[in-house]
């Protein structure tokens, strides 16, 4: 009588949908763009599934095609991860609030 | 690690991520926003590493790729300017899509390795689960590509449309569902690749009829897709971090994109079928096809809560919007915030003289804040905006530099210098004289186009 | 039915009435009539048609009206002639002075004549739509404004022209009263640069709340008395704010004064220095000139220019605007005849309990 | 029923809950949101009927006790006067503490309905749920039969405080958590009471200390915690939609009272702890402790935009505030929404003859709105709302009943025949006469407490 | 290496937290009362228990204790799941825009 | 050294100066040198020595002014008297008119002196600085809302008082240019309740930007010319005018009358019939009366009562704000010498590809 884990799943990934609803409805038009890329470079999360693809496998195999698939996954993934983080940190630096003069 | 503890960490770097995107949803918490999504990111590929915890000579190959796709990301994020963020954020985008589909093809290739089932026997829901994110991962790829080259200039901004494209798109959309059933049934590795061949096509068609103006919208409906596609390797994976995130991702981009259609007061749904009523309104006006930049009253409201000083320079359209009052609020707002406000009363503005004097008195504005143009006009250069609002002749630099024009000669306010110029009229249509004026094309002017009175009531509501 | 009668007054000296046609239905519906003079505002452009339209009866002179009459209205004190006049034991109500008219009325009160003056009226919430002083005194602060931009060689609001910038004019107001808020607001409106000064400290925040800026003389007490009205200042106060608007005159272009002490001649304000400090072509008001002036140079009737600034001064500033002085006037009036008036026994009532009539009657010899 | 199923009908259930909560938080949705909120608690019982299947005598008094319940509950919310709402919330809220004790008792008793294990040997950590259940449940069900009772005016509404109550309040925790443990380690049903009457205890002496004025943030609270109670045993059970529902109320709750303290600003920690600040800041200047109205800007804006006519009544305050731009641009806004606006303009209102007209010319507001007494002052009585800024002697209607008044004779605007009425001003002080203005008490007056002219900009804000 | 279905309910129960956290953030003060009271309403979901615990055992044993708090707690409940519903309706109900004249 | 010099001009017609203090540092600046006549400034409280310090040379009689000048500045046209005086092949610039100076002008131009008359400027954007209509018109509309009001019995705003409400005074301005506008600014300032009226139809639009409310003829085409001014009106247009104006007059309580059209004699708007049925004490301010006046009964510098309505114009309404008027004007004929001097030749340059300089220069006998 266990409830199967892809009901589970299915739970949370319908209140993760609520979540991402509601979380942004109030954003200010000006954070668009910052948002926009911080959603991206969170998106690359995906790159879990590129670690256990490139690292599977044994020592022989590793080089096999699934694994190089991962391996380019990773790479591309990590680029997001990198790139996507540090780009949003630059532009919300525009959003500091300027010293006022006095 | 216990697959339960490795759960548990998921499922914190799934909160950290909502904690990221509600952190960027105002300006003061975006900089913590964006810290948490980075450690929500390294605790997943931390656990993920320790979970698999093979340090095998794989580990090394992984680690390769990572840091060189992470100091290459690094860098990018470093040198590009920043004029070039919404190019960059759809070509990152691209990137995600296409990992995507790599992940999915390898766990097609070796589903063992993610417990699927073997090659040729993989567990139905599992086959579905994996193509669908592959088809939308390749979707969000070869269309993040064609916004990037769009919004880099590389393609023609325009909307290109072409009769039919509609019927195509959906050909294309049912061809994908029967592939993933036939796939199903035949486990079929050339159904695979069809699979992607047709999703990449499909996602270039989708995005090639969307005009420049729109990508904004396009690239946030992509990273939305790009949640789903994670999402759906996530239920493959049976990994709950990429559900969570997916979902998320998936969402948030999904409520973005429709936020930024209303702004733009654009319909959803032609924005993301693309092309139907793509035609950007504000450019048929544009006779020279001269961009302009195009604000709303939350960006003027943002420019100039954070500047330190900002001139009002108002002309014969707040008198005929009566925006007077507003005005004065507006000010009053941003004093309260710290900002220095002052106002420049060009001799000719208006219709009569003195008739700029006339309306802000009767708004009571104290006499001291409104300077004529020989007092205040060497202001602007230290200025960080410029707010003109129903001016238009008294702040055209063609007076001082085209003796052919009928207003050479007159000294102009000079506005330009400011750092940034905010224009609020209802169109781009020329004033008094008839003189088309530069500015609205200058890289530091954002044109908000309205009614005067009720652009600026919506600037003091988005300044509280 | 008694007779209300008013008649005609010297022209010369005031061209307010005390009857329009406004209240004429409101007194007759009181069942009183009404007996006016000949003529009583053609002045005003008001003709005896419009009255005799609403019930007036109209008599040929003043005389006739008067042996009528039991209840007199009039704007201002009778002459002596008059006095003769009018019946004995009959009731009397206007605005007087007691010093000025003294004698007439020892003379009235002789003839046992019931005297009310409007000007004694409390300054009670239940007497305001009688208050006299009030409306009268509104009026005046928007005249002396007026009159004084008429004579002023300069254009009032901040004009920004092709042609260059004209300066707002720079208003300063002493004596923050009904006359003197109602001077703010018209100054303000013109577009004038408006500050306004007072003894009392309570007039700070209303002045502010007509938007204009308020001098006050710092480190006195409040000089209020309990009645709302001003007290004479001591030597002390005179001396600070003698500095304090020294300093502040010369760079006014209009001076419009109004303060007043009740029962007292008027405070001395402007020096003759001041007046001399000011620039050429500025103007000063002086709406105290009858009760003594606040400024130096003042004259009643008269534009006095001193170093080419102008001190001016109405004897009656009300004349040049008594179409409307008189019609709050008579409101005024009416107000106080319907609270005087006993509805049931039709008869004027002296209630010496009603603080309205028992401090407006003058029932002794001065 | 599959159990798989079934948790797909919970979550669906849940889903709904969400809606309604969503729904409810605009004027718009909200009907619509409480029917996704009766949807959703119908599935989820039917659903639970149909998973148990077990329709024999049992079934019968589950239905008789259903139904019975359910009538009373339907009885009273129609019979019910609308003014008692806020107890009638608090009453309803012990129910469901009392609920959720039930449940944990009948766990606790007959562990192996639920697949807890047996009597004297119920899992560890479902022992610890179904405790932690049955306290907050306990002390829900106490502190909202306080709630009620002060709401209902039985009990003092004034905070009860003695000393050491905050120790007291310790202690009693301290043994709540050490009796779980003793229970855990003993399973002895003497502690499993001994819990629930402490429980009971707490419940009561954390709510007595707090003030009636904040009643609405305790319930609000309670509901928070029967939230979190009905998760507890959600975990017990093993329950999908317990779970969902609980921590949805549970936290909805706590932001909403947190929401709550923040509008009437009071300190959350304050509240929730009882007593600590609890002294209404209102009821000091108000002498007789007579109660006042006290609304927010939004009240008020939702008021005036759902009314068909507002008469405004400006007085000296207006004037001091120099709210009159902002009032008109008010106007205006209502005017947008359909609203029938006028200004009712008291003779001797401000402090000077024809004070209020200047402000309004100033503010250009049209001379046909502006009335004076007699001409509108028959028109309060079919007007929804009175708009009173910054006036008050001229609304008093002491001038009619009471001779030793000084303002008695005075004729007065008779704002208090409208619907409601809005008192805009900075306290319960009086104006120029200094008499207590008695409308300030009545049913139908909210009073705005603020700066005229910072009310009316915040108004405006909440009316786009 | 199946994953305990408590990790789930744990991922269940704090995406709901956020969901509740940020559904009730914009909620308009005169909404207060209303939103208090569905959630109320809401709250007696613990019926779903209360059913399970009166419905247990069989048909000889189902008047034992435990069965007799079900009862009483679906009596409970269901007081609160029709008052609190209805009464909201009728709450909400002054809030229905009024109809403008003309 | 060019000699700039200036006279007294008819203190009887004329109180405006063409060379205020302002402008003199302006004008040296330029390498000329200023001569005035003894007293210039005296009138309106200027005294010689402000200018003496600011380097103005003085002579004691305009003779001898005249005879040093090689440009003249003037507001007026010379008197014939003057013409004499007045070097050969001068230049002379002021405001003149084609029709009443043309036999004054024909003689200055058979002296042979470069006559330029800023009544002429074009109105283009560049002319804007020396736009004497521009600047005069605005102060005149001013000026005649102030006189209108001073003259005017009753209150302009709408006060609610104890005593009753004062009603607001009611505005109708003929004619929304220049002079049109800046009344309808100033009445609505004063809290009055403006309508203006036109036969242009932008200016609407200008109209309503400053609170006015607009009487449209309906109906009929926009009179404006391309260079902004309007035309003379049709007879169809005449009649839908009076029947609109009809109906609209008899409300006012003020009417302040602008129209002109350039070259041709005022259009009459206002008839008889139309005075006649405005209430007593109703005033008609016509700014038109030198051009022939837009209303029946209007005469330069009288106010003419009929039926209590007081009809009244001015011939000169800027005497009476000439301090303002001048410092206006000077800089307009400042900025117009500025255009006109070549910098460095140190001379007067006639660019005939000047549209300024060939517009206004006369060069021909009329
Ligand atoms: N001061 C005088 O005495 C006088 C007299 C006559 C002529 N002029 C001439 O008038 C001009 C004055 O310059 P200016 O800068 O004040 O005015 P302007 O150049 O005429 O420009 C006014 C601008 O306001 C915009 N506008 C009109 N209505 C609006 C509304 N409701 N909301 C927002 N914008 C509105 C119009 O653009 P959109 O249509 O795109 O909204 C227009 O471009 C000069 O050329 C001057 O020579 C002056
Ligand atoms: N019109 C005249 O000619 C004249 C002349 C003299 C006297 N009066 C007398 O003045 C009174 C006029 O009545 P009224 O109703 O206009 O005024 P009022 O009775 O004096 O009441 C004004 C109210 O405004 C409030 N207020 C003051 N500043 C405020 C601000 N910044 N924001 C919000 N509220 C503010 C005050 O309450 P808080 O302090 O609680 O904010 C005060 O109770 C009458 O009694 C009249 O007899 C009139
Ligand atoms: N109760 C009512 O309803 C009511 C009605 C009308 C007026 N009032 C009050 O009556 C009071 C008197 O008003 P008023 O206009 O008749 O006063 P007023 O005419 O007697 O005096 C005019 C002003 O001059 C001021 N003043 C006197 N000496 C001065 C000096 N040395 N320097 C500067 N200012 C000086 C006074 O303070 C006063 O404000 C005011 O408080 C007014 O609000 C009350
Ligand atoms: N280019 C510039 O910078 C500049 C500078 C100043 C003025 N102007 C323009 O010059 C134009 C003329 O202004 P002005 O004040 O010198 O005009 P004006 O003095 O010649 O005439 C006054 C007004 O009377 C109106 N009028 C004429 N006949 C009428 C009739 N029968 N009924 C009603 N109204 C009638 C005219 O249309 C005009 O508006 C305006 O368009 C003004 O905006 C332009």
């Amino acid at each position: 009588m266990e409830i199967d884990p892809f009901i589970f799943r299915l739970s949370i990934f319908v209140l993760a949908i609520f979540v991402g609803y509601y979380v942004v409805w109030s954003v200010t038009p000006s954070l668009h763009t910052p948002l926009m890329s911080v959603t991206n470079a969170i998106s690359s999360v995906i790159i879990v599934g590129a670690i256990i693809a490139g690292m599977s496998g044994d020592i022989k195999g590793i080089l096999n095609t699934s694994n190089i698939f991962g391996f380019l996954a990773i790479f591309l993934a990590a680029i997001n991860i990198f790139g996507g983080f540090l780009v949003t940190q630059r532009m919300l630096q525009m959003y500091k609030k300027k010293k006022k003069n006095k | 690690m216990s697959v339960n503890l490795l759960a548990i960490f998921y499922l914190i770097s799934g909160v950290l991520f909502i904690l990221a995107l509600r952190g960027l949803s105002s300006p003061e918490t975006s900089r913590r926003g964006n810290l948490f999504g980075m450690l929500g990111m390294a605790i997943a590929i931390t656990v993920t590493f320790l979970a698999i915890g093979n340090f095998s000579i794989g580990f090394v190959y992984v680690l390769i790729f990572f840091l060189v796709g992470g100091s290459i990301g690094a860098i990018i994020a470093y040198k590009i300017p920043m004029t070039a963020m919404p190019e960059l954020v759809a070509g990152f985008h691209s990137l995600v899509g296409l990992a995507a589909v790599f992940v999915a093809i390898s766990a097609f290739l070796n589903p063992q390795v993610f417990n699927l089932g073997s090659p040729g026997d993989i567990k139905l829901s599992s086959l579905i689960e994996m193509s669908i994110g592959a088809s939308i991962g390749a979707i969000t790829f070869s269309g993040s590509i064609i916004a990037f080259l769009k919004l880099r200039g590389i393609m023609s901004g325009a909307p290109i449309t072409f009769k039919g494209q509609h019927y195509i798109n959906l050909f294309l959309g049912l061809s994908i569902i029967v592939l993933i059933f036939y796939l199903c049934n035949t486990q079929s590795e050339s159904f695979f690749w069809r699979l992607i061949s047709i999703s990449f096509l499909l996602g270039l068609l989708l995005i090639i009829p969307i005009g420049g103006a729109d990508m904004p919208v396009v690239i946030s409906m992509l990273n939305s897709y790009s949640g789903w596609a994670a999402a759906g390797i996530g239920f493959t994976l049976e990994n709950t971090a990429l559900i969570i995130t997916g979902a998320l991702v998936g969402s948030s981009g999904a409520i973005l994109s429709y936020i930024m259609c209303k702004g733009m007061n654009r319909s959803f749904f032609n924005v993301i079928l693309g092309g139907f009523g793509s035609v950007n309104s504000l450019t048929v006006n544009n006779k020279d096809k001269k961009p302009v930049k195009n604000g709303n009253a939350e960006d003027a409201a943002y420019l100039m809560k954070n500047a330190s000083s900002v001139i009002i320079v108002p002309g014969y359209g707040m008198a005929v919007a009566q925006a007077q009052h507003a005005l004065k609020e507006m000010a009053d707002s941003l004093k309260k915030n710290g900002v220095k406000v002052s106002y420049a009363v060009h001799p000719v503005a208006g219709r009569m003289p003195g008739h700029m004097n006339v309306l802000l008195a009767e708004a009571n504005v104290p006499y001291d804040e409104v300077f004529e143009q020989e007092n205040i006009n060497n202001d602007f250069a230290s200025t960080d905006v410029a707010f003109v609002i129903g001016a238009n002749d008294v702040t055209n630099p063609v007076a001082k530099t085209d003796p052919k024009s009928p207003i050479y000669g007159m000294p102009i306010l000079d506005v330009e210098k400011s750092k940034s110029v905010l224009f609020v009229k209802r169109s781009l249509s020329p004033g008094y004289a008839g003189v088309d004026n530069e500015l609205f094309y200058r890289d530091n002017t954002l044109m908000l186009f309205a009614d005067a009175k009720k652009m600026t009531e919506e600037i003091v509501k988005n300044l509280n | 039915m008694k007779v209300i009668g008013s008649v005609k007054e010297d022209l010369s000296e005031e061209k307010r009435i005390a009857i329009t046609p406004d209240i004429v239905k409101k007194i007759t519906d009181l069942q009183l009539s009404i007996f006016l003079e000949k003529n009583y505002g053609t002045h005003l452009g008001i003709n005896d048609e419009e009255y005799k339209n609403k019930g007036v009866n109209f008599c040929n002179s003043a005389k006739e009206v008067l042996e009528k009459s039991e209840i007199v209205l009039r704007v201002n004190c009778p002459s002596d002639n008059e006095v003769g006049l009018i019946k004995d034991k009959s009731v009397l109500i206007g605005q007087f002075d007691n010093l000025s008219d003294k004698e007439v009325i020892n003379k009235l009160i002789e003839k046992d004549i019931k005297i009310f003056s409007l000007s004694l009226l409390p300054r009670i919430t239940r007497a305001q739509t009688m208050d006299v002083l009030s409306s009268q005194a509104n009026l005046a602060g928007y005249r002396a404004v007026i009159e004084s931009i008429e004579e002023f060689g300069k254009v009032v609001p901040m004009m920004m022209t092709a042609a260059g910038t004209i300066t707002p004019a720079k208003f300063l107001i002493i004596g923050a009263g009904v006359a003197g808020l109602q001077a703010i607001a018209t100054a303000k409106r013109l577009g004038g640069i408006v500050t306004a000064t007072d003894v009392r400290t309570t007039t700070k925040e209303q002045v502010e709340s007509l938007g204009g800026k308020f001098l006050s003389v710092d480190g006195v007490e409040n000089l209020e008395t309990n009645t709302g009205y001003a007290k004479e200042a001591d030597e002390n106060f005179k001396k600070k704010q003698e500095e304090l608007l020294k300093n502040s005159v010369e760079k006014n272009d209009i001076i419009i004064c109004t303060a007043l002490i009740p029962g007292k001649k008027a405070p001395r304000i402007i020096s003759e220095d001041m007046v001399k400090s000011m620039k050429s072509g500025s103007i000063v008001y002086d709406l105290a000139v009858n009760q003594g002036g606040n400024s130096a140079f003042s004259e009643a009737d008269k534009i006095n220019v001193i170093n080419g600034v102008k001190v001016m001064g109405a004897k009656n500033i009300l004349n040049s605007i008594a179409l409307t002085a008189s019609s709050l006037y008579a409101k005024n009036l009416f107000n106080f005849v319907n609270n005087l008036y006993d509805d049931k026994k039709k008869d004027i009532l002296i209630n010496e309990e009603d603080e309205i009539i028992k401090k407006t009657l003058i029932d002794k010899k001065l």
